[in-house]
Parts: structure tokens; C-alpha cells; sequence
């Protein structure tokens, strides 16, 4: 997947490149791409062909709502393993209305401007400029109304 | 079916010991546990060797130092329940009457710094979600929400388990801290500062699991034993190991995504309730708990997923100083992970050292008087939970 | 005591596959396995995951994808002998009734080029002692000497075990080779040239155990087999693993030093004879056999340890053509490590699935015609050898 | 241990530094240092408390023979991982009159030169040049009479 930069916070220069092919649409406003079981009804991420809540086979490919309400949160001040990218960076999960829970970076990195149940919107956010000067860009969650 | 006894353990310090390879610390603790239990070459029929980051046939390595092999020796790896996973393997084999004494132990050298979990995808480091502690810190924030816990709870959770850690010989951190000092430590993951977390580090622990039938020198019947006064056993009532349940997005899993959904039981409440059926008791018999404090959080979690207290009360059972020395159910008198470290490994064996020593009466100063039923409690990537009770 | 069966089998071709996660193949080997058992979730009680390499939380991974979690899932290592360690545990703990059916299953996607073994230390690997396949020349080297192996031997157990793996739709290598060619093979360490030697890749075998006593659909009691035709079961008579005594300065615990004393037994030698003590049979009532073929040497000296002939007498027992299809007592109808190739944690149960295969009389063009008894050897690493008897 | 270079194929120049210290002396010739059990007399290398044999502690060091017999052999052709130094190098098996069978490197690289029985004596070899200038050696066997 190769598509133009979306972040709110980035430039709309050179081409971005998603961390996995597979996680979000490239459309404006981006939405993450989940699967939704035939047999339990029930929604996971990121997507697999095998519902990990009942293990039946055929989930259906869905794009899940762009927003949501965030349900926890901290802010990540250094940074891991394989990561590249700035520290701080938020970090949560925002429960979108399908009754799914989703591990997401935020936006936000302080942490005292954040509480449980505020209104979340799905962003794409760019973390690092690789070799060949293509931005890495990964999936986030922002504030709807900052506070 | 054969009860199983514990008839000797033996620990190498959990710390830092640059000098000393994985295989020279598990030397050390065999050696213990075999000498505790009077076993010599032969006294054991089948070894199991506890390992998340050791290598490639870490037991034959310490085995081989000393001439010990020639049975069954097998590596197991079950995150930071590794040493429950072991102790599990061997009890089985012994109540099944399959061997009469099995060596369990647990080897660990866990590299610095921030652990690069093999756990974690590429696309998910990249994407900065490989953070460990984040996720412990997100548990943390719905503790918060769910139980009323504060961050004044985490630190007395440090403030309890550091003191107890002063009379530990084996811990790597013995002095006492407190409240004010733990809060001003760097903040690593709101609510969670360095001082709540617990470090990764290096050691071993090893315990000889026989047959209750069998006698003081249980692997005589192989010219596996020597005389001489033997501590008392004591009796493994329940050793288990479970896995999640999908559904949870906050269990040590680490799925990208979960259900709202609050009914799916942790790990940790699956192995309690199986383990305290297998051991034929409750929560409410217990005297004397080691359980998984990787973070201080993660110590009050717990407290309600082993049933110390009803769902949402942790913080209530914190400020009670009930799982305090001296309280009404002791909650690590090691000191725990946050006074030990955690070489993973080891850790869980770890907890069963000390509680062989509770219920033996030769704690020390940490001893909790009269301690006749114990339990031990280790949760980590997987998920894998392990409970183990012991009583005398 | 139970007896166990193998309700189940799948496999993932072994060979390397960019494009697929250990755990992509994880599921393509456990999904087959379940669906020969007809299980669904519920259907087993625990789980054994062999992998050397794999990383944390190997066997969670590949449950977790298809959502059969909860039960005890343990990672388990013995080098290459690992999936019979877990076959081993399995039946051991069906056997003890601890459980009516268990999934065992090995994954393993090796790095490639030649193996840094974590069980070298660096001091070792400076010196270029840490040279792997330098030692299976030593012993290749002493086979000669001992057995009157000469290289055309060596030549002779590649070309039949190519031929064999002609006809393996899982193997890695599926083409004939004739002994000029494989003598003409780049000479990797004198006597052995590089088609001599397998080659660590990729790939799963899964195995569902179940109580001898338990209907065809064994787990049904917990909501967890389908109906439908199932495949003949094939009994578990033995799975044991042992590891080397001390003494021997080839074996594969890879000492530094051992003793001129040709007495001490192998650690293949001990497992078989384990094994056939358990199984309640002998050598000469094999019709088949897998055997860890690592290298072609490796193949001869595992004639002489498992007892298909005598000790020196390898180069006979090749010469007469005894172990190719059509002879005697066919060793690796698969083709072998050598066609197969080896990722570490699936080859035992590899080797398991084929014999199953046999035995039901469904192995198509390799079938051993009437087939009832076979054999599966792995040694390597630790040193780990494991023996597994079958029959119908 | 630091000493001077005593393998007979390498220049006397700079310091050496053994591979790992206690492995063998640095007289001329050198010795490898090993340990014999006071419980059942047997050696063993490289040197523990502990004979892996009987498991009786308390094993005394000993310099063993510097010379004995080859046992087996092969050559290396190809580096091994954490191996920095040259190719081809000879591999094998030497048994010492103590009755203990020695793996080691041999100075010998053509296989064809090496017979079971063969007279071998013990030499150190550089290995590699480290960060500091430093010549790294090891052990290794040399034919005492080469054909
Ligand atoms: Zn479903
Ligand atoms: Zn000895």
C-alpha cells in the first residue's frame, strides 16, 4: 500500500507507506480494516480469515468506524524495541461501536488531557522516513474535541 | 493416585552476576535443591528445565556440569509461568507413577534494558505498539477506573513489598522505600513509575518433586540417595497452568484487539479455580501468597483474579495492610519481583522456594507465623497463568 | 494404565516460505490434525507446542489465531528431538488420565545458512570449534573406521533417500540424484560433501493423542468432535526421549572432552531400548522406519544404535539394500531429512505423520506393503535422542 | 592471560591473548590445563570442579600431556558463526595418553595428510587479530612427524 499522507499533523509530502499492508484504507478519512464473523456476529482486528472468539472460518472483510471512545491510555516515553519513530507518543484503546477494543497509538501524549469515554477519531500518523525517503505511516487514534 | 512432595529446593540469587553464566547459577541451585532432598547421581528420573530466553537445551548444559544426565531431560518455555509450566510436567509425571523423583528448575540471564520480546511483529514495533510497559500501564489505567485504585496504592504496594524485601538474601534490591520516593522516581508510562515495575534479571531455582509414598530418600531405589537430616517435605497440592481466553484485549496476550466485554476470565482466575479444586481449597484458607507483581498494578489485579477480595475491592484489601507481614494474608514476603527482579525462568520456582521455606517455619525474619497453605501466582506472555498450592 | 492413539495427523510441507509466519504454518499443520480427529474447540485438554527457535509463546500464537485457547499450552524444547519430548508429555499425561486428548505439534522457521547454535559458548566459536557440521564429519570420520563405511556409502543413503522423497509432496527436495552427482557435491567438511548434509528450513507437523478407550470423537464429552468418517487410529506404543550419558566425546552434547572408552551407550541407544521395552517389541519386528538422517553418516550410525543390525555392520546393512523400499526394513520412505529438510521443532512429528500415513495403508507410492510396526528416531542437540513406536 | 606467541606458524610479534583464560599454559611448549578426579582418577577438559563423570566434586587441576593420538579428523572450509579468522583449518579429535579424547583445531588442513594413530602435539595458534592490536590464540594439534 502506497498512498498519500493523511496525518493531520504531517506534510502532504512524498509517498507514505504503510507499517503492513492490510491495517487501513488509503481514503480520507482512513478506516481501519477489521473482519466480522458470519457465525458469532462479532468483530476482530486486524483481519484474519478465522474468528479468534468462536474459531469459525470465512469472517467477512469490514472497514470498522473511524471513531470511537477511548476506554484506556498512557503516553510511551521511551522508546521500544523496533521503534524508530519520536517519543513521547500516546497510547491506548479506543472501544469503537461494533463492541470492539482496539490497541492504537494516540495522538495525544499527555495523558491528563485524556479521560475514559472521550470521543476518538482514527488518524494515519507517519513514524519514521525510511531508506528509500518514503514516510512510514501507522494507524492512530486523535481526540474529536480536544479538551 | 500418588500424592506429590516437595522434598528439597535450592536458589541462586536473582540480580545482576556478569561473571557467572546461566548454566554455573543453575549449577547452584540443583546442587541445593539435591543436597535439601539427599540425592545423588541416579536419585532423579526425569529433569525439566524452565527457560524463556536460554537457548537451545539449557538443562543438559547445567546437567552435563555435574554428570546428571541420561534421562529425560526437556527445556520448557511458558513466559513468565515457565517454572509453573515445569513444576505442572513433573507432578503429573509423578502422580501418573511414571517416575518416583523428577528435578525441576529454572535457568534465566535476561538481556538489559527494555526486553525485545520475539512476541511482538515487526509491523507492530515499527508502529511503536511493542511497548511492554505501555500495556502494563493501560491495565494499570483501568484498575484505576474499575477498582478505585490511585496512584497512592501503587506506591504502598512498593512501599510493602521493598520492605519485605530487606530480610530476603536472595533478592537484588534490599533496602526499604517510600511513598514520596516511588512517585518522584521517573515516570516510565502514566500511572506507572521505574519504581513500580519490576526488573528483568538473572538467576535460578530448582525443587525435587517425590512421590509421597516414597521415603526420606525417595531415588534409593537407583542409589540415588544419601542419609542425613532431611528438612520436612512439604506437600504439592496443585500445580497448574492455563492459557487466555480471546476476547480480553488487555490479557497478556497482547491481541491488537478485544471485545467490550467484561465477562471473559483472566488466565489468572482460570488456574486459581482449577488449582484450588485440584488442592481442595479456597481463597479463604490461604496464609501465605507470592504473586506475579510485575508491576504494582499488576500485584492489586491479583488480588481479585485469585479471589483475595471480591472483583473492584484491591484497593480496599491495600489500604486494610492486609497482604502486609503481620496482615491477614500476606501477600509476597519475599519482597517479589519488585525487591527479587524477574529472571523468568526462575521466578515462579522462585516463589516456590520461598514458600517451601513459609511453611517449613525457616523464613526468618519474614516468617508468617503458623503458615500451613501457600500459593504461588505467576501471569505473563502467552497468556500463560500458573497457580501452584502448597501446603504442610 | 491408558493406552493412547493418534486420532490425527497434518503437516505443513517442509521447505522455506517467505511469505508465511510460523504460525501461518502452525495452523495449516494443527487444522489438519483437528480435522482427521474431528475435533473443534473443546476438543483437546492441552497442548504441546516443540519449537527450538520459534521464540516466546510459540504454541499460543497458532491457537490463539483460531481462537482454541484457555487449556494449558506449553512451549517445549529438546533440540532436535523436541517433538518427541512433546509427544512424550502428551501421552504421558493422557496415560496418567489427566486428559482424554492432547494436540501436539512442532513449528519451526530456521534462520538460514548455517545454524548460530546459542549452545556454543563465545570462546568456542572463536576458536572454530562452534562448527556444527565438523562434527558430524568426526563421527562420519570414526564410522569409517569403525564400520567400514567408505564414502560410497555415504553416496549410496542420499541417492536412496532422494528417490524416496520423489514421491513426498512435502518435501523440500523431490528430485532423483545419483552418487557421482553427490559426490560431486561441494565437499562441506571431508568425508562430507554438501548434498550429504540436510538443510534446516521451515515448516509444522501436528499429531492429535487420544485415549485408547475414548469413542471417535474422544474430546465429545466437552462439546468438542464433529461427526463423520474418520481415518483408522494407529497406536502410541512408546515415546521416549533420553538424553547422553557422559563420556562419549561425539555425541551431540558437543563436549570438549570425553573418555576412550567405547562402552558408553548412545543417548538413540538408550531411548530405543526404552522403547522397545516399553512397546513390548524388538528390533527385528519393525517394518519401518524414520530415522534422523542429518547428515548420511548420521543415517548409517543410527542403523547400529537403534539395532537394525548389529554394531559395525552399517555398511552391510547398506550394501544389501535392505533399508530402501522394496528391502527388508525401509528406513525414511519419506526421503528423509535429506529430502525434507529439517525445521527443528516440526521434524520428529514429520516423521510421525509419514508413519501414520503407512500404517493406515494410505502412503500411496511409498507404501510399505503391510505395514504394522514402525519407528521414528531423532537425535541432535542437548544431547537429545527420542524413540517413538507405532502400531496398528 | 596475555603472553607471548609461542605457535610455531605464527611471527613472535605483539601480545597474545588467549581465547579464554585457563584453557592452557603459556610455557613452551604449551599445555592444556584439565582437571583429574580424586573420586575415579579419570581427566577431564576444559577444567571444573565437578568430574562430569562420577559427579564427585573437588577435582584437582592438572597440565595434560601435550602430546598423543589422532583420533579423528576432518577440515573446516567454510567460517563458523563467531569465527573471524582464516579458512581452511583442520578439525579433530586427539586422545592423550590420560585417556581422554580432545577436541581441537589441527594446523593440518589437507585430510589426506592425517591417519587414525597419527602422532599430534599440542601448539597455540593465532586465531584473529582483536580491536587492540592484540594477536587471539587458541589451542590446536600439529603433526609431531608429518608425511
Ligand atoms: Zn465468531
Ligand atoms: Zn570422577
Amino acid at each position: 500500500m502506497a498512498h498519500r499522507e493523511t496525518a493531520p499533523d504531517g506534510g502532504a509530502t512524498g509517498v507514505a507507506v504503510s507499517v503492513r499492508e492490510g491495517l487501513f484504507t488509503d481514503t480520507d478519512p482512513p478506516r481501519l480494516l477489521g473482519s466480522r464473523c458470519q457465525a458469532c456476529g462479532r468483530h476482530h482486528f486486524p483481519r484474519h480469515d478465522t474468528c479468534p472468539y468462536c474459531t469459525a472460518e470465512g469472517a467477512l472483510p469490514v472497514e470498522l468506524s473511524g471513531t470511537g471512545v477511548l476506554w484506556s491510555w498512557t503516553t510511551v516515553t521511551i522508546a521500544p524495541p523496533g521503534y524508530g519513530g519520536d517519543v513521547p507518543y500516546g497510547f491506548g484503546v479506543v472501544e469503537l461501536p461494533e463492541g470492539l477494543r482496539v490497541v492504537t497509538r494516540l495522538t495525544e501524549t499527555d495523558p491528563s488531557r485524556l479521560s475514559a469515554g472521550q470521543r476518538m477519531a482514527m488518524v494515519v500518523v507517519p513514524v519514521r522516513v525510511d531508506d528509500d525517503g518514503h514516510r512510514v505511516v501507522t494507524y492512530a487514534f486523535a481526540p474529536q474535541d480536544p479538551r | 493416585m500418588t500424592d506429590v512432595d516437595i522434598a528439597g529446593v535450592g536458589i541462586h540469587p536473582f540480580g545482576r552476576f556478569a561473571d557467572r553464566t546461566i548454566t554455573d547459577m543453575g549449577v547452584t541451585a540443583v546442587r541445593g535443591a539435591l543436597a535439601e532432598a539427599g540425592l545423588v547421581r541416579g536419585g532423579f528420573q526425569a529433569a525439566f528445565c524452565a527457560t524463556a530466553y536460554g537457548g537451545v537445551a539449557s538443562g543438559h548444559k547445567v546437567l552435563s556440569r555435574i554428570g546428571m544426565t541420561g534421562m529425560p531431560i526437556v527445556d520448557v518455555e511458558a513466559g513468565c509461568a515457565s517454572g509453573g509450566a515445569a513444576l505442572m510436567l513433573g507432578a503429573g509425571a509423578i502422580r501418573a507413577g511414571a517416575y518416583d523423583t523428577v528435578l525441576v528448575f529454572g535457568v534465566e540471564k535476561m538481556p538489559k534494558g527494555m526486553i525485545r520480546s520475539s512476541f511482538f511483529e515487526p509491523w507492530q514495533e515499527e508502529s511503536g505498539l511493542g511497548a511492554t510497559p505501555a500495556y502494563f500501564a493501560l491495565r494499570a489505567q483501568r484498575l484505576m477506573q474499575d477498582s478505585g485504585v490511585t496512584k497512592d496504592h501503587l506506591a504502598s504496594v512498593v512501599v510493602k513489598n521493598r520492605r519485605h524485601g530487606v530480610h530476603n538474601p536472595d533478592a537484588m534490591f534490599r533496602s526499604e522505600v517510600d511513598a514520596t520516593a516511588v512517585l518522584a522516581s521517573r515516570l516510565v508510562c502514566e500511572p506507572l513509575h521505574l519504581w513500580m515495575l519490576c526488573t528483568p534479571n538473572e538467576g535460578a531455582a530448582a525443587v525435587v518433586l517425590t512421590s509421597a509414598g516414597a521415603g526420606a530418600g525417595a531415588g534409593s531405589a537407583a542409589g540415588g540417595s544419601v542419609g542425613g537430616d532431611r528438612p520436612a517435605r512439604v506437600r504439592l497440592g496443585a500445580a497448574v497452568l492455563r492459557s487466555h481466553l480471546p476476547g480480553s484485549v488487555l490479557n497478556e496476550s497482547t491481541p491488537m484487539s478485544g471485545l467490550a466485554d467484561e465477562s471473559v476470565p483472566a488466565p489468572s482466575t482460570l488456574a486459581a479455580t482449577a488449582a484450588y479444586e485440584e488442592a481442595g481449597i479456597g481463597p479463604e484458607d490461604l496464609d501465605v501468597v507470592e504473586c506475579q507483581d510485575t508491576d504494582a498494578a499488576r500485584e492489586l489485579l491479583s488480588y481479585e483474579e485469585l479471589g483475595l477480595c471480591p472483583p473492584g475491592a484491591a484497593a480496599a484489601l491495600c489500604e486494610e495492610g492486609a497482604t502486609a507481614l503481620g496482615g491477614r494474608i500476606p501477600v509476597n514476603p519475599s519482597g517479589g519481583l519488585l525487591s527479587k527482579g524477574e529472571p523468568l525462568g526462575a521466578s515462579a520456582l522462585g516463589q516456590v522456594v520461598t514458600l517451601v521455606h513459609q511453611l517449613r517455619g525457616d523464613a526468618g525474619h519474614n516468617q508468617v507465623e503458623g503458615a500451613r497453605v501457600a500459593l504461588a501466582h505467576t501471569v505473563g506472555r502467552g497468556a500463560n497463568a500458573s497457580v501452584v498450592v502448597l501446603t504442610r
